[in-house]
């Protein structure tokens, strides 16, 4: 057991990784020498050399691309998007050669690509992205999303170990914000949900950098026991968990970060919809960001990102429907 | 034997310093393989026995043949939509050839995929995807493993006239230059990308480009197939010795309709009339009747293998409706590429005397 | 009034913009000389000319890219892209340049982006994509999806004088299969919902392909009176239409033919369960491609595509509730 | 007047073929501009009034200011994040560039997007995104247009050595070159892409590949803002004479890290001080001192204008929350981008006698 920020937990399963397995490797810009945009790979080469930890050249197709080909002859790369806004220049690799790989020739493709994702810090339309639900779309392709650090690092090491194309949606509001026990070693956290907080009367269903989120605006809501339903894995969608929340609490509110339209708690809300419906008290709330691009200038990028106060307000109206 | 007027006497052939007598032969039986299939696969895409559409590579066969039969058993493919000679020579068989293009549960995606978006995996070939040229990259990604992992091994690929223009051929050919890869472009020039003609693709031939990338660039007679062995060959000894990539760009004609539906009305009559002569299989043919070979028997063997395949393949059951949903994630270990075949004699003889 | 193929509604609407404004060009891959891949635009390059009727190199992102910097000096270009499936390529393109320029800097881009979508003839996993979700997911661009001839045409026209990027889903499947009475000259369909049947037991939304579908699934269902909603387009969508049949039907079938997860579906089903909820009298039910890769095999493909009996069953199933 | 002994004679500065005096001190006025701003905004990011990340371009002033002097009003540009002498002189005042970078409601993009991101669409500018180097595209699309209309425009835009690694550098190059299009494409080769020196983006200097695509590329002192507009306006002159794109290489040096953040421990000390004495507005000061101009003068009423501005900007309110949600989509009708400023006074003369 060690305390680590949600970043250092990132490059703990990245070295632990590298270490232990020799197909290992981690890619993209300014990995290397630079140690990464955030420093997650701060050191990485000098204790595992240039060919391990490849500085790339500014191509994201590339990354994708040469990562798909290194992985179908044995070895498991791990890329890194220097902001995971900047997978849309890699977007047809990832979707049409990787994502539908093993599907159509039985071929599998273990990669991991590590997507920084979200905002919160004036990043702008273009560094504040959350782009899981494109991939949740794209057959084929595994999506996780974790919210603490012991996540960060679980979700990490079963992302590599899985035989299949894995986004690994790490909150860069997280990086440094989030702190927490982390086992020592190699362990896997499986692909399903987590309960954040155990409740009754309403459930908060969320993920990455909303959890948080959600756990501060139900904290103490009129001593209403609100349960917080950390999804942890979008693909696969852990349904028993989210239908068993609803069939335990009957009101809920789904949030994501992402803009609102087609977003993982629209896949969420149908599911319930569809399945869940008996349990239901209430309407399926949803708390998203509106559908406009994140903006820079902090009052207007506060006005959009789904905050503590909406979050409550959501809650609020919904308990006393 | 044919001995007709035309036949060149064996001197006039002359032996080639790589391949021997049975080679040529495998090189053109590939050949007859490729377009005979093809033309079984068309006549059977008529009967209404192909779903969805049909392409071939017809005039093109010495391209994929010649390149493919340089490649040893370690080395990776990725074979595009006029490449199916290179599948023959990985070990694809006829039957299971059929058995995709008519979607059968024999095929090599078992219906998953159709037509020529396929690959054996056995064989050491990733299926292609239809967005060209993307496995460019893929190709790119195989040639990096081997040289991290520093094995004499290297990725071939093909593609078109037209897939150069596309972002991914730059970041492929730029990639394998500044991390100096053991990987083969074959760049299909056959004058069209479907209905574009090459001067609405690009202002200079993109073999050029090579050099610009920082390495070797290579036109060749795409339809002499024993030059496109040529030229495969040395790109691939230059890539297992850490020369780097190459580029080689096989000058050919797409002799006909880019699909099934099309009837090539864009292209003069005339230059399909001018690359009929040089038609690779009547050259090599002529190639091994000089060398006394029986090539009517070899013609014949072909045709029988092919009805043999056919009618096998058409007695192959659909894939079953259930399966339609299996198989989008691997569920246990993840298996990397097997090796292929690889008929050339050169891989049983000493390096020193290839 | 002339009857038309859906295919040439689109072709007759293109060819009315081109003759009315000389700012509107069509460009893409072998859309000139050969008249397109389905023939759109046959016969086009005699009337207007190989500048207008532009053969483009084969490169999406540079279609997408360029047709921006066209549409900001004046002109209004339509794009094709040769098969929907293959603006992964150019997606970076449409989501980042196009998508979000006037929200940034104020700026309009009237692009029009035409994508041949679906499945149904064994086109397999890289021909019949259903795209739609992921451009709604992107702020900033239109979508719509006609399911007539007269749609097909009135939208299409309503797209091209749009001041915004508007991505045009024109159904493959439909090409040659509807016909249908379309009014002459140029005329703009709403960018809103259209009720193709009335009904009060169960409405069935949809929209592209799936109205035929629908329609045909529900025409005698036991006697039931069935609604039949086309979304016609996607965004913006038609919210106080759906919750309107909502409110008026009380069961609702969903059915989309791209991929379950976060589909357009997904959406309609989420705003159903937050702002319809008090009306529903049952579950809001789904029917959608499964999340594979659509397969080319006729079998296969028929497993994966949902078909008239699969509506039907839910209808059945969902009336029965 | 300062008359140090590094002074040169007017005779040897010598007149300027296409620059008047008035010209080159204009030119000297944006660098200064630029730096100081630039300056200005790097403290008010200290100060933590710049949200977000801050990039300059400190070092790299000529290549903007030499490239975009010589654009017309109705020439259209793409204006990246090392480039704000480019947006001086198209017209942007300094209030609206520091309102921009504390993202204030009197900024370019009124606090929706920030820092460098921008560009005014009423002075002919399409502001950059992100994604490198997708504006190559875009200014490609307006040269289209501009062709197309049969109008005597260009389009101009600049980019890094890094970002030619990419797909649509290639995209927009092929297509330029294949429609021979009246683009100036402004290569900003200043060593570095964020870390990653330039044997890790390319294995051959991008500048060769224009021959590839068919049209002219040149290399050009990025440090010398004259240089930088002798080759700008030669690119332009061919461009709108229906000579094609040119491909214009400006070696420069980043001499800052990438952003704010960056300590650039990754560069060689020898390298910043070599750079150092290569200083584009040390050697345009030169330039001006030995035509007798009073350059502190000038730097001192660049000062107090940057000041007056930074103040003013300091006074700007915040955009209002209310406001985030407008204006994704346009709803009356579109309007294509307005003419910009274009101080070189050779507009106002006969083309002949420019
Ligand atoms: C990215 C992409 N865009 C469009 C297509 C549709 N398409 C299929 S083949 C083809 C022409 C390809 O020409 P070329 O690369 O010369 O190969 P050839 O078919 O001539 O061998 C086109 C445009 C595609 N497959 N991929
Ligand atoms: C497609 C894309 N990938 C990654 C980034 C992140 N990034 C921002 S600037 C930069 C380096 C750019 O180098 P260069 O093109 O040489 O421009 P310079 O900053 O040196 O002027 C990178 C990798 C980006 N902006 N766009
Ligand atoms: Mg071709
Ligand atoms: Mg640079």
């Amino acid at each position: 057991m060690a305390t680590m920020t949600y970043l250092q937990a990132i490059s703990s399963a990245l070295r632990d990784e590298l270490r232990a397995d020799e197909r290992v490797l981690v890619m993209g810009e300014d990995i290397g020498v630079f140690g990464g945009a955030f420093k997650v790979t701060d050191g990485f080469i000098d204790e595992f050399g240039s060919d391990r930890v490849m500085d790339t050249p500014l191509a994201e197709s590339a990354i994708i691309g040469c990562a798909v080909g290194a992985a179908v002859v044995g070895l498991r790369p791990v890329c890194e998007m220097q902001f995971a806004d900047f997978i849309s220049c890699g977007f047809d690799q990832l979707v049409n050669v990787a994502g539908k790989m093993h599907y159509r020739q039985g071929l599998a493709v273990p990669i991991t690509v590590r997507l920084p994702s979200g905002g919160g810090f004036s990043g702008g339309p273009f560094h504040s992205q959350n782009p899981e639900a494109l991939f949740m779309h794209s057959p084929g392709i595994k999506v996780v999303a974790p919210s603490t650090a012991q996540d960060a690092k679980g979700l990490l090491h079963a992302a590599i170990h899985d035989p299949n194309p894995v986004c690994f949606m790490e909150h860069k509001h997280l990086y440094r914000r989030v702190k927490g026990d982390v086992p020592d070693g190699v362990y896997e956290t499986p692909f399903t949900a987590r309960v954040a907080r155990p409740g009754s009367d309403l459930v908060v269903i969320c993920y990455g950098a909303m959890v948080d989120v959600a756990l501060s605006a139900t904290e103490d809501l009129d001593g209403a026991s609100i349960e917080v339903l950390d999804l942890r894995s979008l693909v696969p969608l852990d349904e028993e968990a989210i239908l068993d929340a609803v069939a335990r609490c009957s009101k809920v509110v789904v949030v994501d970060e992402a803009n609102l339209t087609c977003a993982a708690g629209a896949q969420v809300a149908a599911l319930i919809a569809e399945k869940g419906f008996e349990d239901l008290d209430g309407p399926v709330v949803r708390v998203a960001s509106p559908d406009v691009p994140i903006p820079f200038s902090p009052p207007l990028e506060a006005a959009v990102l789904p905050g503590v106060d909406r979050v409550k307000e959501a809650c609020r109206e919904l308990l006393a429907y | 034997m044919a001995t007709d007027i035309a036949t060149p006497t064996p001197e006039q052939v002359g032996e080639h310093q790589h391949l021997q007598l049975a080679d040529r032969i495998w090189l053109h039986r590939a050949m007859l393989l490729m377009r005979g299939i093809e033309e079984r696969a068309m006549s059977l895409y008529r009967q209404g026995k192909v779903p969805g559409s049909f392409y071939d590579g017809f005039g093109q066969e010495a391209v994929s043949a010649g390149a493919a039969f340089a490649m040893s058993p370690e080395d990776r493919l990725c074979i595009l939509h006029r490449d199916l000679a290179a599948h023959i020579i990985r070990g694809v068989t006829p039957t299971r050839i059929l058995s995709q293009y008519m979607g059968r549960a024999g095929g090599v995606t078992a219906g998953r995929d159709g037509n020529v978006h396929f690959g054996d995996r056995q064989l050491g070939c990733v299926g292609m995807v239809s967005m060209l040229p993307d496995m460019m990259l893929v190709a790119t990604g195989m040639a990096m493993a081997f040289k991290l992992r520093g094995e004499a091994r290297c990725a071939l690929t093909w593609f078109g006239d037209g897939s150069t223009s596309r972002g991914d051929f730059h970041e492929a050919m730029n990639w394998a230059g500044v991390q100096k890869l053991p990987v083969v472009f074959v760049l299909e020039n056959n004058q069209y990308a479907y209905s574009t003609p090459l001067d609405k693709q690009f202002a200079v031939d993109p073999v050029e480009r090579a050099a610009a990338y920082g390495f070797a660039g290579v036109t060749v007679d795409g339809n002499d197939v024993e030059a496109m062995f040529d030229a495969a060959r040395e790109a691939r000894e230059r890539a297992v010795s850490g020369g780097g990539p190459t580029l080689i760009e096989a000058v050919t004609m797409r002799m006909h309709g880019h699909a099934a539906h099309d009837d090539m009305k864009y292209v003069p009559r005339e230059q399909v009339e001018e690359w009929k002569l040089r038609d690779p299989i009547d050259r090599q043919e002529k190639r091994l009747r000089g060398l006394g070979v029986d090539v009517g028997a070899l013609r014949a063997e072909v045709t029988a293998e092919i009805d043999a395949a056919a009618a096998e393949a058409l007695a192959g059951p659909m894939p079953s409706p259930e399966s339609a949903l299996d198989g989008v994630f691997c569920a246990g270990e993840s298996e990397p590429l097997g090796d292929g075949q690889a008929p050339w004699s050169g891989f049983s003889r000493p390096r020193g005397d290839r």
